[in-house]
Formats: structure tokens, sequence, C-alpha cells
């Protein structure tokens, strides 16, 4: 099927970062979590508990390769090598896929652990929005997760359909939300189930002459009531936090915000590596175990 | 006498000018926002490369998705509008007069159509909703798999192992796509793993008007390798590809037109 | 020796037709294929018909659109799609025990639509909870009976049905001894094998599977399982036959326990009582055994038997499998998912269709399992 | 185009707004009943209402499956309700009307005919049901468990009707599958009395069966006068008369209006008076429409086709049997009223076993083959099939009676979609199809 080559909208930045003026060299823990996801991946590197370096990429077609490149990533500039590394902890879809991982704990326990540390002990509702589906996570003042629900199949759909949305109304991924949240007036939300119902009926709002903010507002009002409904279901209890790519997105989460009547805590970091931190504590802790210290 | 079949569909516009029995030109391009625009400019532009004036052109037949935003609306002013159905039937028995069963396959929607004497339509399935997407379903999985979509097909070809995979719901086979990335298994198997999926979702929708040989393909994807051969599994038959597949139901307006 | 029990189990699943096609050859008898286990197979043993459960393949079932909307669960599909695949072409006969509609239209699909000698409907009674549906089944039964007789030309009598009752009671039995051994803190056989046996005790002459249901439980009580039980869990749905899902799910640490549903326990839980008339005693078994909730009303009394196995085997957590359109089953999620809650059981629900994306499942049942354990020391 | 097809002429129903009024009183009286002195009940559109009624004149009640759908033609309240459902915690795939009369519970509202939302839902005194297909017993028994959680206690009598159908005239069912349901029925007596603490009375009980008889019998002969051409009423218009029958079928007032849409109907035949202008393609369709999108049959009508009605709108109410002769037509009344409770029982019992709408159930020969009689003597040109998502019941089979018709040579087309969740229904693509459909019958738009 020969393609003319279109702008790559979906496409969105890789990035890496070292915390300025943090020294690893005499720390008494160095840990490490990686977060492979169906979309993205993670790997934050923590010193004695402490947020020190990470990065975040596309996740490839090998995921091996991928845990390797992110992770080597996160290390680049910082001097620490492998060697260095106390210990490692894989988590997301790829978790058992981390090479060099001495264990793997899933991304919901992680999320909640992470979104405790970067939101603080207040945190009870954690709503996750990764690539492909929507987790909603009840956790305690500790980061333990009390109960969780994830999104069923028709209400699927979620990082990897905003990238095609994006493709489809030719707006880069990063801007959406922001163009969804300038129209004047809200519009009817577009079939708030299937991902492809929700974009073959916003290509027919585009030809009939909707205007591209117009479709994206309709768009992101579906995904908006579709994660209302999961968070319903699991009951949502303050503080509501969210974590993952997508809570970048305005767009989605004011329209969250707005239907449930509770605003969320305002991140003090990055909330996509809520899960990489969560696995890179877990990480230390382990490494606390098997010293004895706990 | 020279007349035009202009197919609108989802993702292309599809220009055929036809005469004398004959195809004397084709044009294709994506469609934009504007639907009307997109198809008028192709049309305009294809006239000028076939060198033709619109008032050469007896009758302008408009098919597709969106056939209606050209339906005696300037410039183009299609004289007439017919379903991509009848067209379908049409243009594939002008092309395979032994036809009996047609099956067109492009981004969003796939149709089986059973045609009888002369190219008419006897009964016909278009996909449901639940099984919307072929094409857009292997292109966001090529994304996935980080291969081109232009590759997924002959990669396809290279597996040997069969995957069952959930063939009716695109959301539930991709997260089932996921789940095999990350078990590593080759891209190989996976793509064709997709293949298959969308033949066994295709001709299980066929089979609802049932398969009677000659079967013919058209559509966009009839250009993709990799889905032929699980096709012809699945159908259990053999499956004539005519040349430019995916400018079939533009041809049936075209000859539709001609009929006057 | 216990490896070679279980082996034969398995075998006896994966080539089932082969063993259908080898015993047909070797009885020179009639088999006779059925798709709900309200189908009495006491009267067929009794009419010396070897009775064998029609199940899927986890296939996409791609040949029925045709004849079933794909509205209709996919056990009821993909079985239907077994038969029109010819994979069933030794059946003598059909028979269906009225459960629900969906098991209901794989059987006329295939009476329509597939060659085959006899095909019998049982309108088994669903208003079980009446003091009426005995009687009116006990007549059903009189009626398949005589169908029977009329398409083998054999009267069967007071001591075939007898000898019927006995062969599927001592299965019965035999089955539920073994089910005592995953009360154990440490269970002497894990859910899939349970799964095996039971689903093997569907495919095959119950004669042979009682011996090695005898045989097993000589061995069991000195059966070592070099592995660690875990997290102890139930799994609770309509028809299961997984196996692929319940050895990932043991991988991960957690053994289950006990199950409730009709490829399980559900099958076997209850006996027939000898009374003077066979056909009555057997109507009272199949009315007053654990039920389909298609026939569960206006009372939760299937709900009550699941809270009462899980306390017995002593389950921490319940996997709830909901197999997509089941109507009956998807129905008491809720109130069953309660109902455990209520006794300290944490669940946590799934959704089946015809083939399972894995890694999806996985993150939901490890993390599930997390929840369990709370990875306490780690906090 | 318009000029080439002769238009008929038309006008509007007469009895249109007694049918508006009898509905909006119906759900009032349900919610007033207490502040009446009456009781009321809930329980199913195919229960034996006429049961109950022997419990006195004040006795209300209200049925869950054109409840179900009166909610999901107003679109935001269905919306909320399916919701409210699925935060409940039940799978989105179960039967529509039970899910939207579900959601009304736990959201505590109540919807009337004209759709206003009401604070409170009416719980009932008792539920009386039965349990017809995989969900119509689990329904209610439901209703029960959520009612419990808002701590009323509301007793639940249902009757198990799975005893099959009559196959042929010649092959009757057998008297212990009557009995087994006549039973049930006296046992139900009983019980009414004790749940209720009202003496039972078998003459209200005899009155009730009768009209039950008559109007069903009365709603066929109805049916029987579209064979008419031009048909003198169309299907979208059917479905607010029919609807009498689902909600009050033993009631007088459902006997009267019935018999006055009767006449009128037989007068529109005789002055042939059209429902559709351009009428020029007659189809009938099936099972339950989407009931939010009921504009598809306008949208017909720009192709001057009209929908005659379907073995659902005419089965599901009327009462039907084959003349030896082989012709399909409504039932005639018994020979006499019934003067006994034991009469009155038998009675209903034998005439509700024979209703068309569920022979289906069963055997999809039998519906094929009553769908087959109506193309014939109705004189369709084809036949629309809607596979219906929200209600396993009566698509159960539905693909099946697709293969029978298609084998007689009639001309079918099949839609998916959902009775009562909008959200299954796909309204451009189905437009898009079913234009394609026309247009292979040879037809065009007459008018835009």
């Amino acid at each position: 099927m020969a393609e003319e080559k279109t702008q790559e909208y979906w496409r969105w930045p890789e990035y890496r970062y070292t915390v300025p003026g943090k020294d690893w060299h005499n720390a008494k823990s160095v840990t490490v979590g990686v977060d492979i996801g169906s979309v993205g991946s993670k790997a934050v590197v923590i010193v004695d508990g402490e947020l020190y370096a990470y990065s975040v990429m596309r996740t490839g077609g090998v995921s091996e390769d991928t845990a390797i490149r992110v992770t080597n990533w996160a290390l680049e500039g910082t001097g620490l090598k492998m060697a260095n590394i106390n210990y490692v902890v894989g988590t997301g879809y790829g978790r058992v896929n981390v090479p060099f991982a001495k264990k793997t704990i899933t991304e919901i326990a992680c999320h909640a652990r992470g979104a405790h540390y970067i939101y603080g002990p207040t945190v009870r509702t954690v709503l996750d929005i990764g690539g492909q589906d929507c987790k909603a996570i009840r956790c305690d003042e500790k980061g333990k997760v009390l109960s969780f629900l994830m999104n069923d199949k028709c209400a699927a759909g979620t990082g990897r359909g905003l990238e095609v949305f994006a493709d489809l109304i030719s707006v880069p991924i990063a801007d959406l939300g922001k163009v969804s949240l300038s129209v004047e007036q809200e519009p009817p939300s577009v079939s708030n189930t299937c991902v492809i119902f929700a974009k073959a009926e916003s290509l027919a709002l585009l030809r009939q002459g909707w205007p591209k903010e117009k479709v994206a507002a309709a768009y992101h009002a579906a995904m908006a009531d579709r994660i209302v409904d999961l968070l319903t279901r699991v009951g949502v209890e303050k503080d509501f936090v969210t974590t993952g790519g997508v809570s970048k997105n305005a767009g989605i989460i004011q329209r969250v915000e707005k239907l449930l009547g509770i605003k969320a805590l305002t991140p003090k970091m990055d909330p996509i590596l809520a899960g990489a931190i969560g696995a890179a504590l877990f990480a230390q802790a382990l490494y606390e175990k098997e010293l004895g210290l706990r | 006498m020279i007349t035009a079949g202009v197919d609108i569909g989802a993702k292309y516009v599809k220009i055929v000018f036809f005469d004398g029995g004959k195809v004397i030109g084709r044009a294709k391009a994506l469609i934009g926002f504007d639907v009307a625009k997109s198809a008028s400019d192709l049309f305009e532009s294809a006239l000028k490369n076939a060198d033709i004036k619109r008032n050469n052109i007896k009758k302008v037949v408009a098919t597709g998705l969106n056939r209606e935003s050209i339906h005696s609306k300037p410039p183009v002013n299609a004289e007439d509008v017919v379903s991509e159905v009848v067209a379908d039937a049409v243009g594939a028995f002008h092309l395979v007069p032994t036809a009996k069963t047609v099956i067109d396959v492009g981004a969003e929607e796939g149709r089986g159509v059973k045609i009888g004497e002369g190219g008419k339509v006897k009964d016909f399935v278009i996909n449901e909703r639940c099984a919307a997407g072929a094409g857009t379903f292997i292109e966001t999985m090529a994304r996935a798999l980080e291969v081109k979509v232009e590759d997924m097909g002959p990669l396809s070809l290279k597996s040997t192992q069969a995957i069952p995979m959930n063939a009716q719901c695109c959301v539930f086979a991709e997260s089932e796509v996921v789940t095999l990335i990350h078990s590593k298994v080759p891209k190989e198997d996976i793509s064709k793993a997709i293949h298959d999926a969308i033949a066994s979702r295709i001709s299980s929708m066929v089979l609802r008007v049932g398969v009677e040989k000659d079967v013919v393909l058209v559509g966009g994807v009839a250009l993709n390798p990799g889905f032929l051969p699980p096709l012809k599994k699945e159908l259990n038959a053999d499956i004539i590809v005519p040349e430019y597949p995916e400018y079939v139901s533009a041809l049936g307006a075209a000859i539709i037109a001609a009929k006057g | 020796m216990i490896a070679e029990i279980f082996q034969t189990f398995r075998n006896s699943i994966d080539n089932r037709h082969a063993y259908a096609k080898e015993w047909k050859e070797r009885t020179k008898g009639k088999v006779v294929g059925y798709f709900c286990t309200y189908v009495p197979e006491e009267i067929l043993y009794a009419a010396r018909i070897l009775p064998v459960r029609i199940l899927g393949s986890h296939e996409p079932p791609t040949v029925t659109e045709p004849y079933i909307f794909a509205m209709f669960c996919h056990l009821c599909r993909d079985s239907l799609a077994q038969g029109l695949k010819g994979k069933f072409d030794y059946l003598d006969g059909i028979v269906e025990g009225q459960a629900c509609l969906h098991l209901r239209q794989a059987f006329n699909a295939w009476r329509l639509h597939i060659p085959i000698e006899y095909t019998h409907y049982i309108y088994v009674p669903h208003g079980v909870q009446t003091p009426h549906a005995i009687p009116y089944l006990t007549h059903e039964l009189a009626k398949f009976k005589q169908t029977l007789e009329r398409w083998t030309g054999k009267k069967i009598t007071d001591s075939d049905l007898d000898r019927g009752i006995a062969i599927l009671n001592k299965n019965r039995e035999l089955m539920r001894k073994i089910y005592d051994y995953r009360k154990l803190d440490n269970p002497k056989i894990t859910g899939l094998e349970t799964m095996e046996m039971v689903l093997s005790s569907q495919m095959i002459d119950k004669e042979e599977h009682n011996k090695l249901l005898e045989q097993l439980l000589q061995e069991l009580p000195n059966r070592k399982l070099n592995r660690n039980t875990g997290i102890r869990l139930m799994i609770i749905g309509s028809e299961n036959d997984d196996r692929t899902f319940m050895k990932n799910v043991e991988d991960l640490g957690a053994t289950f326990v006990i199950d409730e549903h009709c490829t399980g326990s559900r099958y076997l839980w209850s006996d027939v009582q000898p009374q003077q008339d066979r056909l009555k005693a057997i109507a009272t078994r199949y009315v007053q055994r654990v039920p389909c909730p298609s026939k569960d009303w206006p009372e939760f009394t299937r709900i009550k038997h699941a809270v009462d196995l899980a306390r017995e085997f002593k389950a921490q957590g319940a996997l709830v499998i909901q197999n997509k359109f089941c109507d009956p089953h998807g129905i008491e999620i809720p109130p069953l998912r309660e109902a455990l809650k209520s006794v300290g059981i944490s669940t946590y629900p799934l959704e089946f269709d015809v083939t399972v994306p894995w890694g999806q499942f996985r993150t939901r049942v490890e993390a599930f399992l997390e929840t369990l354990t709370g990875l306490e020391e780690l906090f | 185009m318009a000029k080439q097809v002769k238009a008929y002429p038309t006008e509007p129903l007469k009895c249109w707004d007694e049918a508006k009024t009898l509905r909006k009183n119906y759900y009032e009286d349900y919610l007033n009943a207490h502040n009446k002195g009456g009781i009321r009940w809930a329980g199913g559109a195919w229960t034996f209402s006429a049961i109950p009624a022997g419990l006195g004149t004040d006795v209300y009640f209200i049925t869950g499956e054109p409840y179900g759908a009166t909610i999901a033609f107003y679109k935001d309240f269905a919306a909320k309700c399916h919701d409210a459902t699925e935060a409940a915690g039940f799978p989105r795939t179960l039967c529509a009307y039970m899910r939207n009369y579900w959601g009304a519970i736990l959201l505590d509202k109540f919807i009337l005919a004209d759709g206003s939302v009401v604070d409170g839902y009416p719980a009932p005194d008792f539920i009386w049901q039965d349990h017809i297909c995989c969900s119509h017993g689990k329904w209610y028994q439901v209703v029960k468990w959520l009612e419990k959680k808002k701590g009323k206690e509301v007793p639940m009598y249902c009757i198990d009707v799975s005893v099959g159908y009559s196959l042929e005239p010649s092959e009757p069912l057998e008297e212990y599958k009557k009995n087994y349901l006549i039973q049930q029925l006296n046992d139900g007596i009983d019980w009414l009395e004790k749940v209720t603490g009202r003496k039972y009375n078998d003459k209200l009980l005899c009155e009730a069966v009768w009209n039950e008889i008559r109007s069903t019998s009365l709603w066929a002969e109805i049916c029987a006068l579209n064979q008419a051409i031009p048909a003198p009423l169309d299907e979208k218009t059917m479905y607010s008369l029919y609807v009498m029958g689902t909600l009050m079928k033993h009631r007088p007032e459902c006997v009267d209006f019935y018999e006055k849409l009767k006449e009128e109907t037989r007068d529109r035949v005789k002055r042939g008076i059209a429902a559709v202008p351009h009428e020029r393609f007659r189809v009938i369709t099936d099972t339950q429409p989407p009931w939010g999108f009921l504009k598809i049959f306008r949208e017909m009508e720009k192709y001057g086709v009209v929908s005659l009605g379907s073995l659902y709108t005419f089965g599901l109410i009327g009462m039907w049997e084959y003349k030896p002769d082989g012709t399909w037509i409504p039932k005639p009344l018994p020979p006499k009223k019934p003067k006994t409770r034991e009469q009155a029982l038998r009675a209903i019992v034998e005439w509700t076993l024979n209703k068309s709408e569920w022979a289906h159930f069963y055997r999809p020969e039998l519906k094929t083959k009553m769908m087959k009689s109506i193309v014939d003597q109705w004189r369709a040109n084809a036949v629309l099939l809607h596979y219906n998502r929200g209600c396993e019941g009566l698509s159960v089979h539905i693909a099946e009676n697709r293969l029978g018709l298609l084998e007689a040579g009639i001309q079918v087309f099949p839609f998916e979609g959902n009775m009562g969740d909008e959200r299954e229904f796909d309204l451009a693509g189905t437009l898009g199809r079913l234009t394609a459909f026309f247009e292979s019958m040879g037809l065009k738009k007459i008018v835009e």
C-alpha cells in the first residue's frame, strides 16, 4: 500500500535529564527502575531515594534493545556504569524483557508508589493513562495498592488512539490537548466507546466541515467520558492524581476534573516517570532487604 | 464518448476516464479535510493530464462514502451518484466477466458483493462497526513494529508460524500484538498474525453472502501481498486481483455513466 | 506413575477425536456429542452410548458467521465451528439439555447444517427452585429415553439405568475425593491438573476414567509437588477450558485450589440418590445440582455455594471469568463479588473472548496477586 | 422524480391522542399508586399480567421492556443509565433494556412517557415475572438485590415457561408441559395472597384473562389490515400503538382502544388512506428497532419504502395461527369465556404458549416460516433484519432466519445495531448501507 509521505504528527519528542548538583559517588544506594510501556519506555535512576536522572523514549519493536537503550541513555553523562547500579526493577508491558532487572513488579504497584513519591502521601486515587490502556488505582498513605481497575476492550485506545487522532487532524500530538480546549463551546462528544468508532466519527465530522479544534474537543470529551466511567467504577477518593504520558494532555485531564468535580494535584515532576520511579524505589527497598537493612 | 467515474472513499479519491470500453486515464490523491475540494482539484488536474475538456465528458458519476460531495455541485457537477456496492460489481464484472464474488477491502471498510447476470448485485455485505478499520489497523501496527507500512505484507510472507488472534476487533487484536512484541515473537510472525486476522475477519464477513467462483479482490488492500495468501486459505478459493485494483469502483462508476 | 496418569488426561483432551473414533472401532458403539452439562449422561451410559462434550478450539471461529450472530458467546460459536470444520464427523448424534440461548443456537445450527443421525433437545426446566420442576423433568427424561430406544432399537431397562447412574456417581465421587487434596496447605494437585482431569472425564469412557482416578487416589497421598503453593486462588466462571491461562497464572506464584464452573466442580458436586423411579432419581439430581445461573432464581443459591467453596478450600482471592456475551453469568458478577468480599475474599474480573491477550491479563493478574501479598516488606 | 411516483392521500390517526394519554397515565398511575391506596408490582411485558389483576381494581404495574425502551428513546438519560450500570460492575454486553432499567434504579430516578425525569425510583411492592430468555428471571432478581441494598425487601415470583413450542398443529404441546405452567400459576395465586395479605378474586381474574385474549386477538386483526395497498399504517406508527399491549394487555382500556383502532384502520383501508404517500416498495423488519434512531424510517420513506411491520410488532402482542390451507391468520377467540380459576389459568396458559414471537426461541424454522407468510400475504418486497446486539432473546437464530429467507428467494438486508444502547448503533454507516441496498433494488430517492 504505497503511502504518500506525510508529516509524522504522532511522533512525540524523546528526552533525558540529570538533576543538577547531585553526586552518586558515595551514595548508600543507586537503583534503577525501567518501565517498558506499550508505546513509551522510561528509565529512572534513584540515588539514596532521590530522583537523580531519567530518560524517556519510544518503545521499539524489540523490547530488550529498548530496555538497554533507554537505560544507557539515562546513565549517559552521569559517569554511572551498570556496575555501579545496586539493583534494577523492571515494570510495564515489557517488564519481563529487561535483561538486567533482578525483579519485575507490575506497573500498577509502581505507578501507585511513584505517584506517592511525586505527589506526596495524601494521594488516594491514581489515574494512569498509558499507551494502550488506562488504569484507575486506589492506594493508601504509603502508596500501596488497595484496589485497581483497567479499561475493557470496548473502551480501550488511549495513547495509541491519540497518536492516530493526531495524524487524522494533522496536529502535533503535544498540542492536541491545547487545541481541544480552544473551543468557545463544548460540542457533543463522539461515540464514547470504541477508539475505532471514535476515529471514524471524527473523520466524518471533519468531512462535515467541523473545524479541527471542535473535532478535537469532541474526541477528547469522549476519552474523558471513558476514563471517568472507569474511575467511578473503582471509586474516586481525594487526593486524585494522574500519571503516564497522556496526563500531560490538558484537554483530557481538565475534562476529567470537570466531570468528577475534583481537581487533580499538580505534579512536582514529569508524571510520565511515575512507573519507573516506583520501580526504582522498589529496587531500593529490595536492595536494602538484600543488605538485611529491613 | 468519454465518461468519468469518481470514487471518493474514506482516504483517497480516485478517478477513471472511460471511452469506447477502454480506460483512457486514471488519477488518485489523498483526501484532505475539504472533500469536495480534494475531489475537484484532482478532477481538474486529471483533465489537464489526460488533455480532456469537461464539456467533452458526457457524464460524470460519483461513488464512494463521500459521493454526494460533488453530486451536481460545481465545478465537477457529477450528473449522478451510485453506491460503491453497485460500482464494485459493475467495475469488477467489466474486468473479470466470470466474476461471481467481489471483495473490496479499503482503509476503513470491507465489502463482499455477490454478482449475477451482467454484473447485477445479487447480495452484499459491508463490515459492521466492530469489524472496521482493516487498512488502518495494518498502518497502526506497522508503527508499533517499527516497520514501513509497505513492508508489512512482504515481511509476513517470511513467516512460517501461525498465531491465532482475535479476528473481529482491531482494539482487541492490537493488545494481542503488543503482547506478542513483548514476548519476543519475530516481527515476521506478528505481521503474519495481523494479516491472518484481517483475512479471517474479511472472509467470515464474505461467507455471509457465500463465496462463489470466480472471486475478485479489489480495493487498496488488494495491493498488499501479505493479505492474499491467508485470504485464499480462509475462503479456500483462488482469488483474481485485477490490474489497478484500487480503481475498480471508479471504473464501475464510469461504466455506469457510459450506459447513460 | 502419577505423571503418566496426568499425561493420559492431557492426551485424552488433545486427541479427543482420535480417541472417540478408536472407541467406536473397538466397541462398535454410538458416540453422542452434548453441549451442556444439563444433559443427563446417566441415560446415555445406560444405552451404552459414549457421551462426549462438544467444546471449542480457541481459534477465531470465522466459519460460523453465516449461522450465529457474533454477539453470542464464543463457546457456542467455537463449538459449532468445530462441527462445521468436520472435527466431530464421527458423532452419531447430538443432544442438548436446555440451559441457555447460546448453546441452543449451536445445537440448532448443527442440526440444520451438519449431517447427523440423531438429534434431541431436552427441555430441562429453568424453574429449578419450584417444586414442580422434578416431575416435569421426569417426563422430559422419559421422552429422551424413548427417543434413544427408538434410535438404538434397544430397550433401556432399570438395571441399565442403575449401571449408568453407578458409573456417573462413581466418576463424580472419585473426582470429589481428589478435590479434597486441594484443601491441604500444600495442595497435591494444581488447578491445571484438576481442569485436565475434569475435562478428560467429559471426553473419554468414564469406566476407563474411573480406573485412572482410582490409581490417582492411591498415589496422591504420597505425592510431593515440588512447587511453591503461593497464593491460593479460586476461579469462577461459566465454561472454562483455557489450560494456557491456568498454567500462566499458576506460573506467577499462585495455585488454583478450587473452581466454580461447569468444566470443574459444578459438573461433579452432587450425585444421583437411588429411588424406585430411576428417571425421577436422575431428574432430582439435575434439578437439585449446583445450578447454572440461567436457572438460579429468584434466590442466588450458586453464589452462596461459591462462597462456601471459597472458605472450605481456603481461597485467598478469586478470579471471576466472564465469557463475553454470557448474560446469565455476567448478571451475577456484582452480587457474586460482593458476597465474596463480605467474607474477606477479594476478587478480580476478567473478560474472556475466543482468544485471550495474555500480556494484558498477566499485568492484571500479577497486580491482583501483588495486592493480596501487599508487597508488605517493601514499604 | 417525484411526479413520476403517484402520491397516495395520507391523514393523521384520530386515536393518536388517546394512545398518548393512555401511556402517560400508565406511568403516572404506577408512580402514584400508593397515594391512591393501591398496590404496584413490576415484571416483564410477557408475564402473565392477568393473574395479579385478581388482587383488586387498584393494582398498578410497570412492565420492564417498554420502560427500558422509553429510556432508550431519550438518549441522554439512557447514557446516564448505562454508565450507572457499568459503574456498578455489570458487563456492557448485557440486555440493553435491563441495563437501562437497573440504571434508573441505581440513579434513583424514574422517567415518564414524555421523557421528564422525576427523583426517587418507585420500588414495586412485589415482582411478578416469567423467564422467557436467559435474562428475564435474572433481571428482576437483580432488581430485588438492588432494592435490598436500599433497604427494601421486594418479594419476587417468577414463572418458568421454557417448555418449548408446538411445532405443528398436528403435534400440540403435551399436557404435562401445560400443567407445569398451570401449577406454577396456581402456587403464584397463593403467593400473591400471602405477600399482599389480600383476598384473591377469581371473578376479576376471569375478566382480566378474557380481556387479554381479546386485546391480543384484536391487535392481530389490526395488523392483518395492513395487507392493503397502500398500507394504512407504517411500522413507526405501529410502535406507538402495539405498545399498549406490552403495557396492559389484560386491561379493559386496552381492549377498548384496539376496538377503536381497528375501526379506524378499516376505514382508512376503505378510503385508500396511506401511511406513506409515495409507497412503492414494501418491507418488513425484525426485532426491536434502535429506539433512539427511528429516523431511519423517515429516510426510507424518501425512497418510497414503507415498513408494514414485523413478526415482532405483529406477534409480540398479536395472537396468530395457521389455517389448514396454510394462511396465517389472527387467532379466533376461544369458544367461551372462562368462569372459574381453573378454566382461566388453563385458558391463559394455552393462549400464551401459542404466542408467535415465542417460536423462534426454540426453532429458527418456525420463525422463518411465519416471516415468509408475512412477506407473501402482506406483499412485501424485502426484509430488513435488525441484528440487535441489545437483545439476545429476539436475535437468537436471526442468522438462520436470514439464510432461510434467502433460500426462499426473498431479498434480505441485515444491519447491526442495538435497541437500547445508542453507542452500538452507527447511524451514518447504516444509512449508507441501506442506500446501497435500495439502489441495488433499483430504487432512487424521490424526495430530498
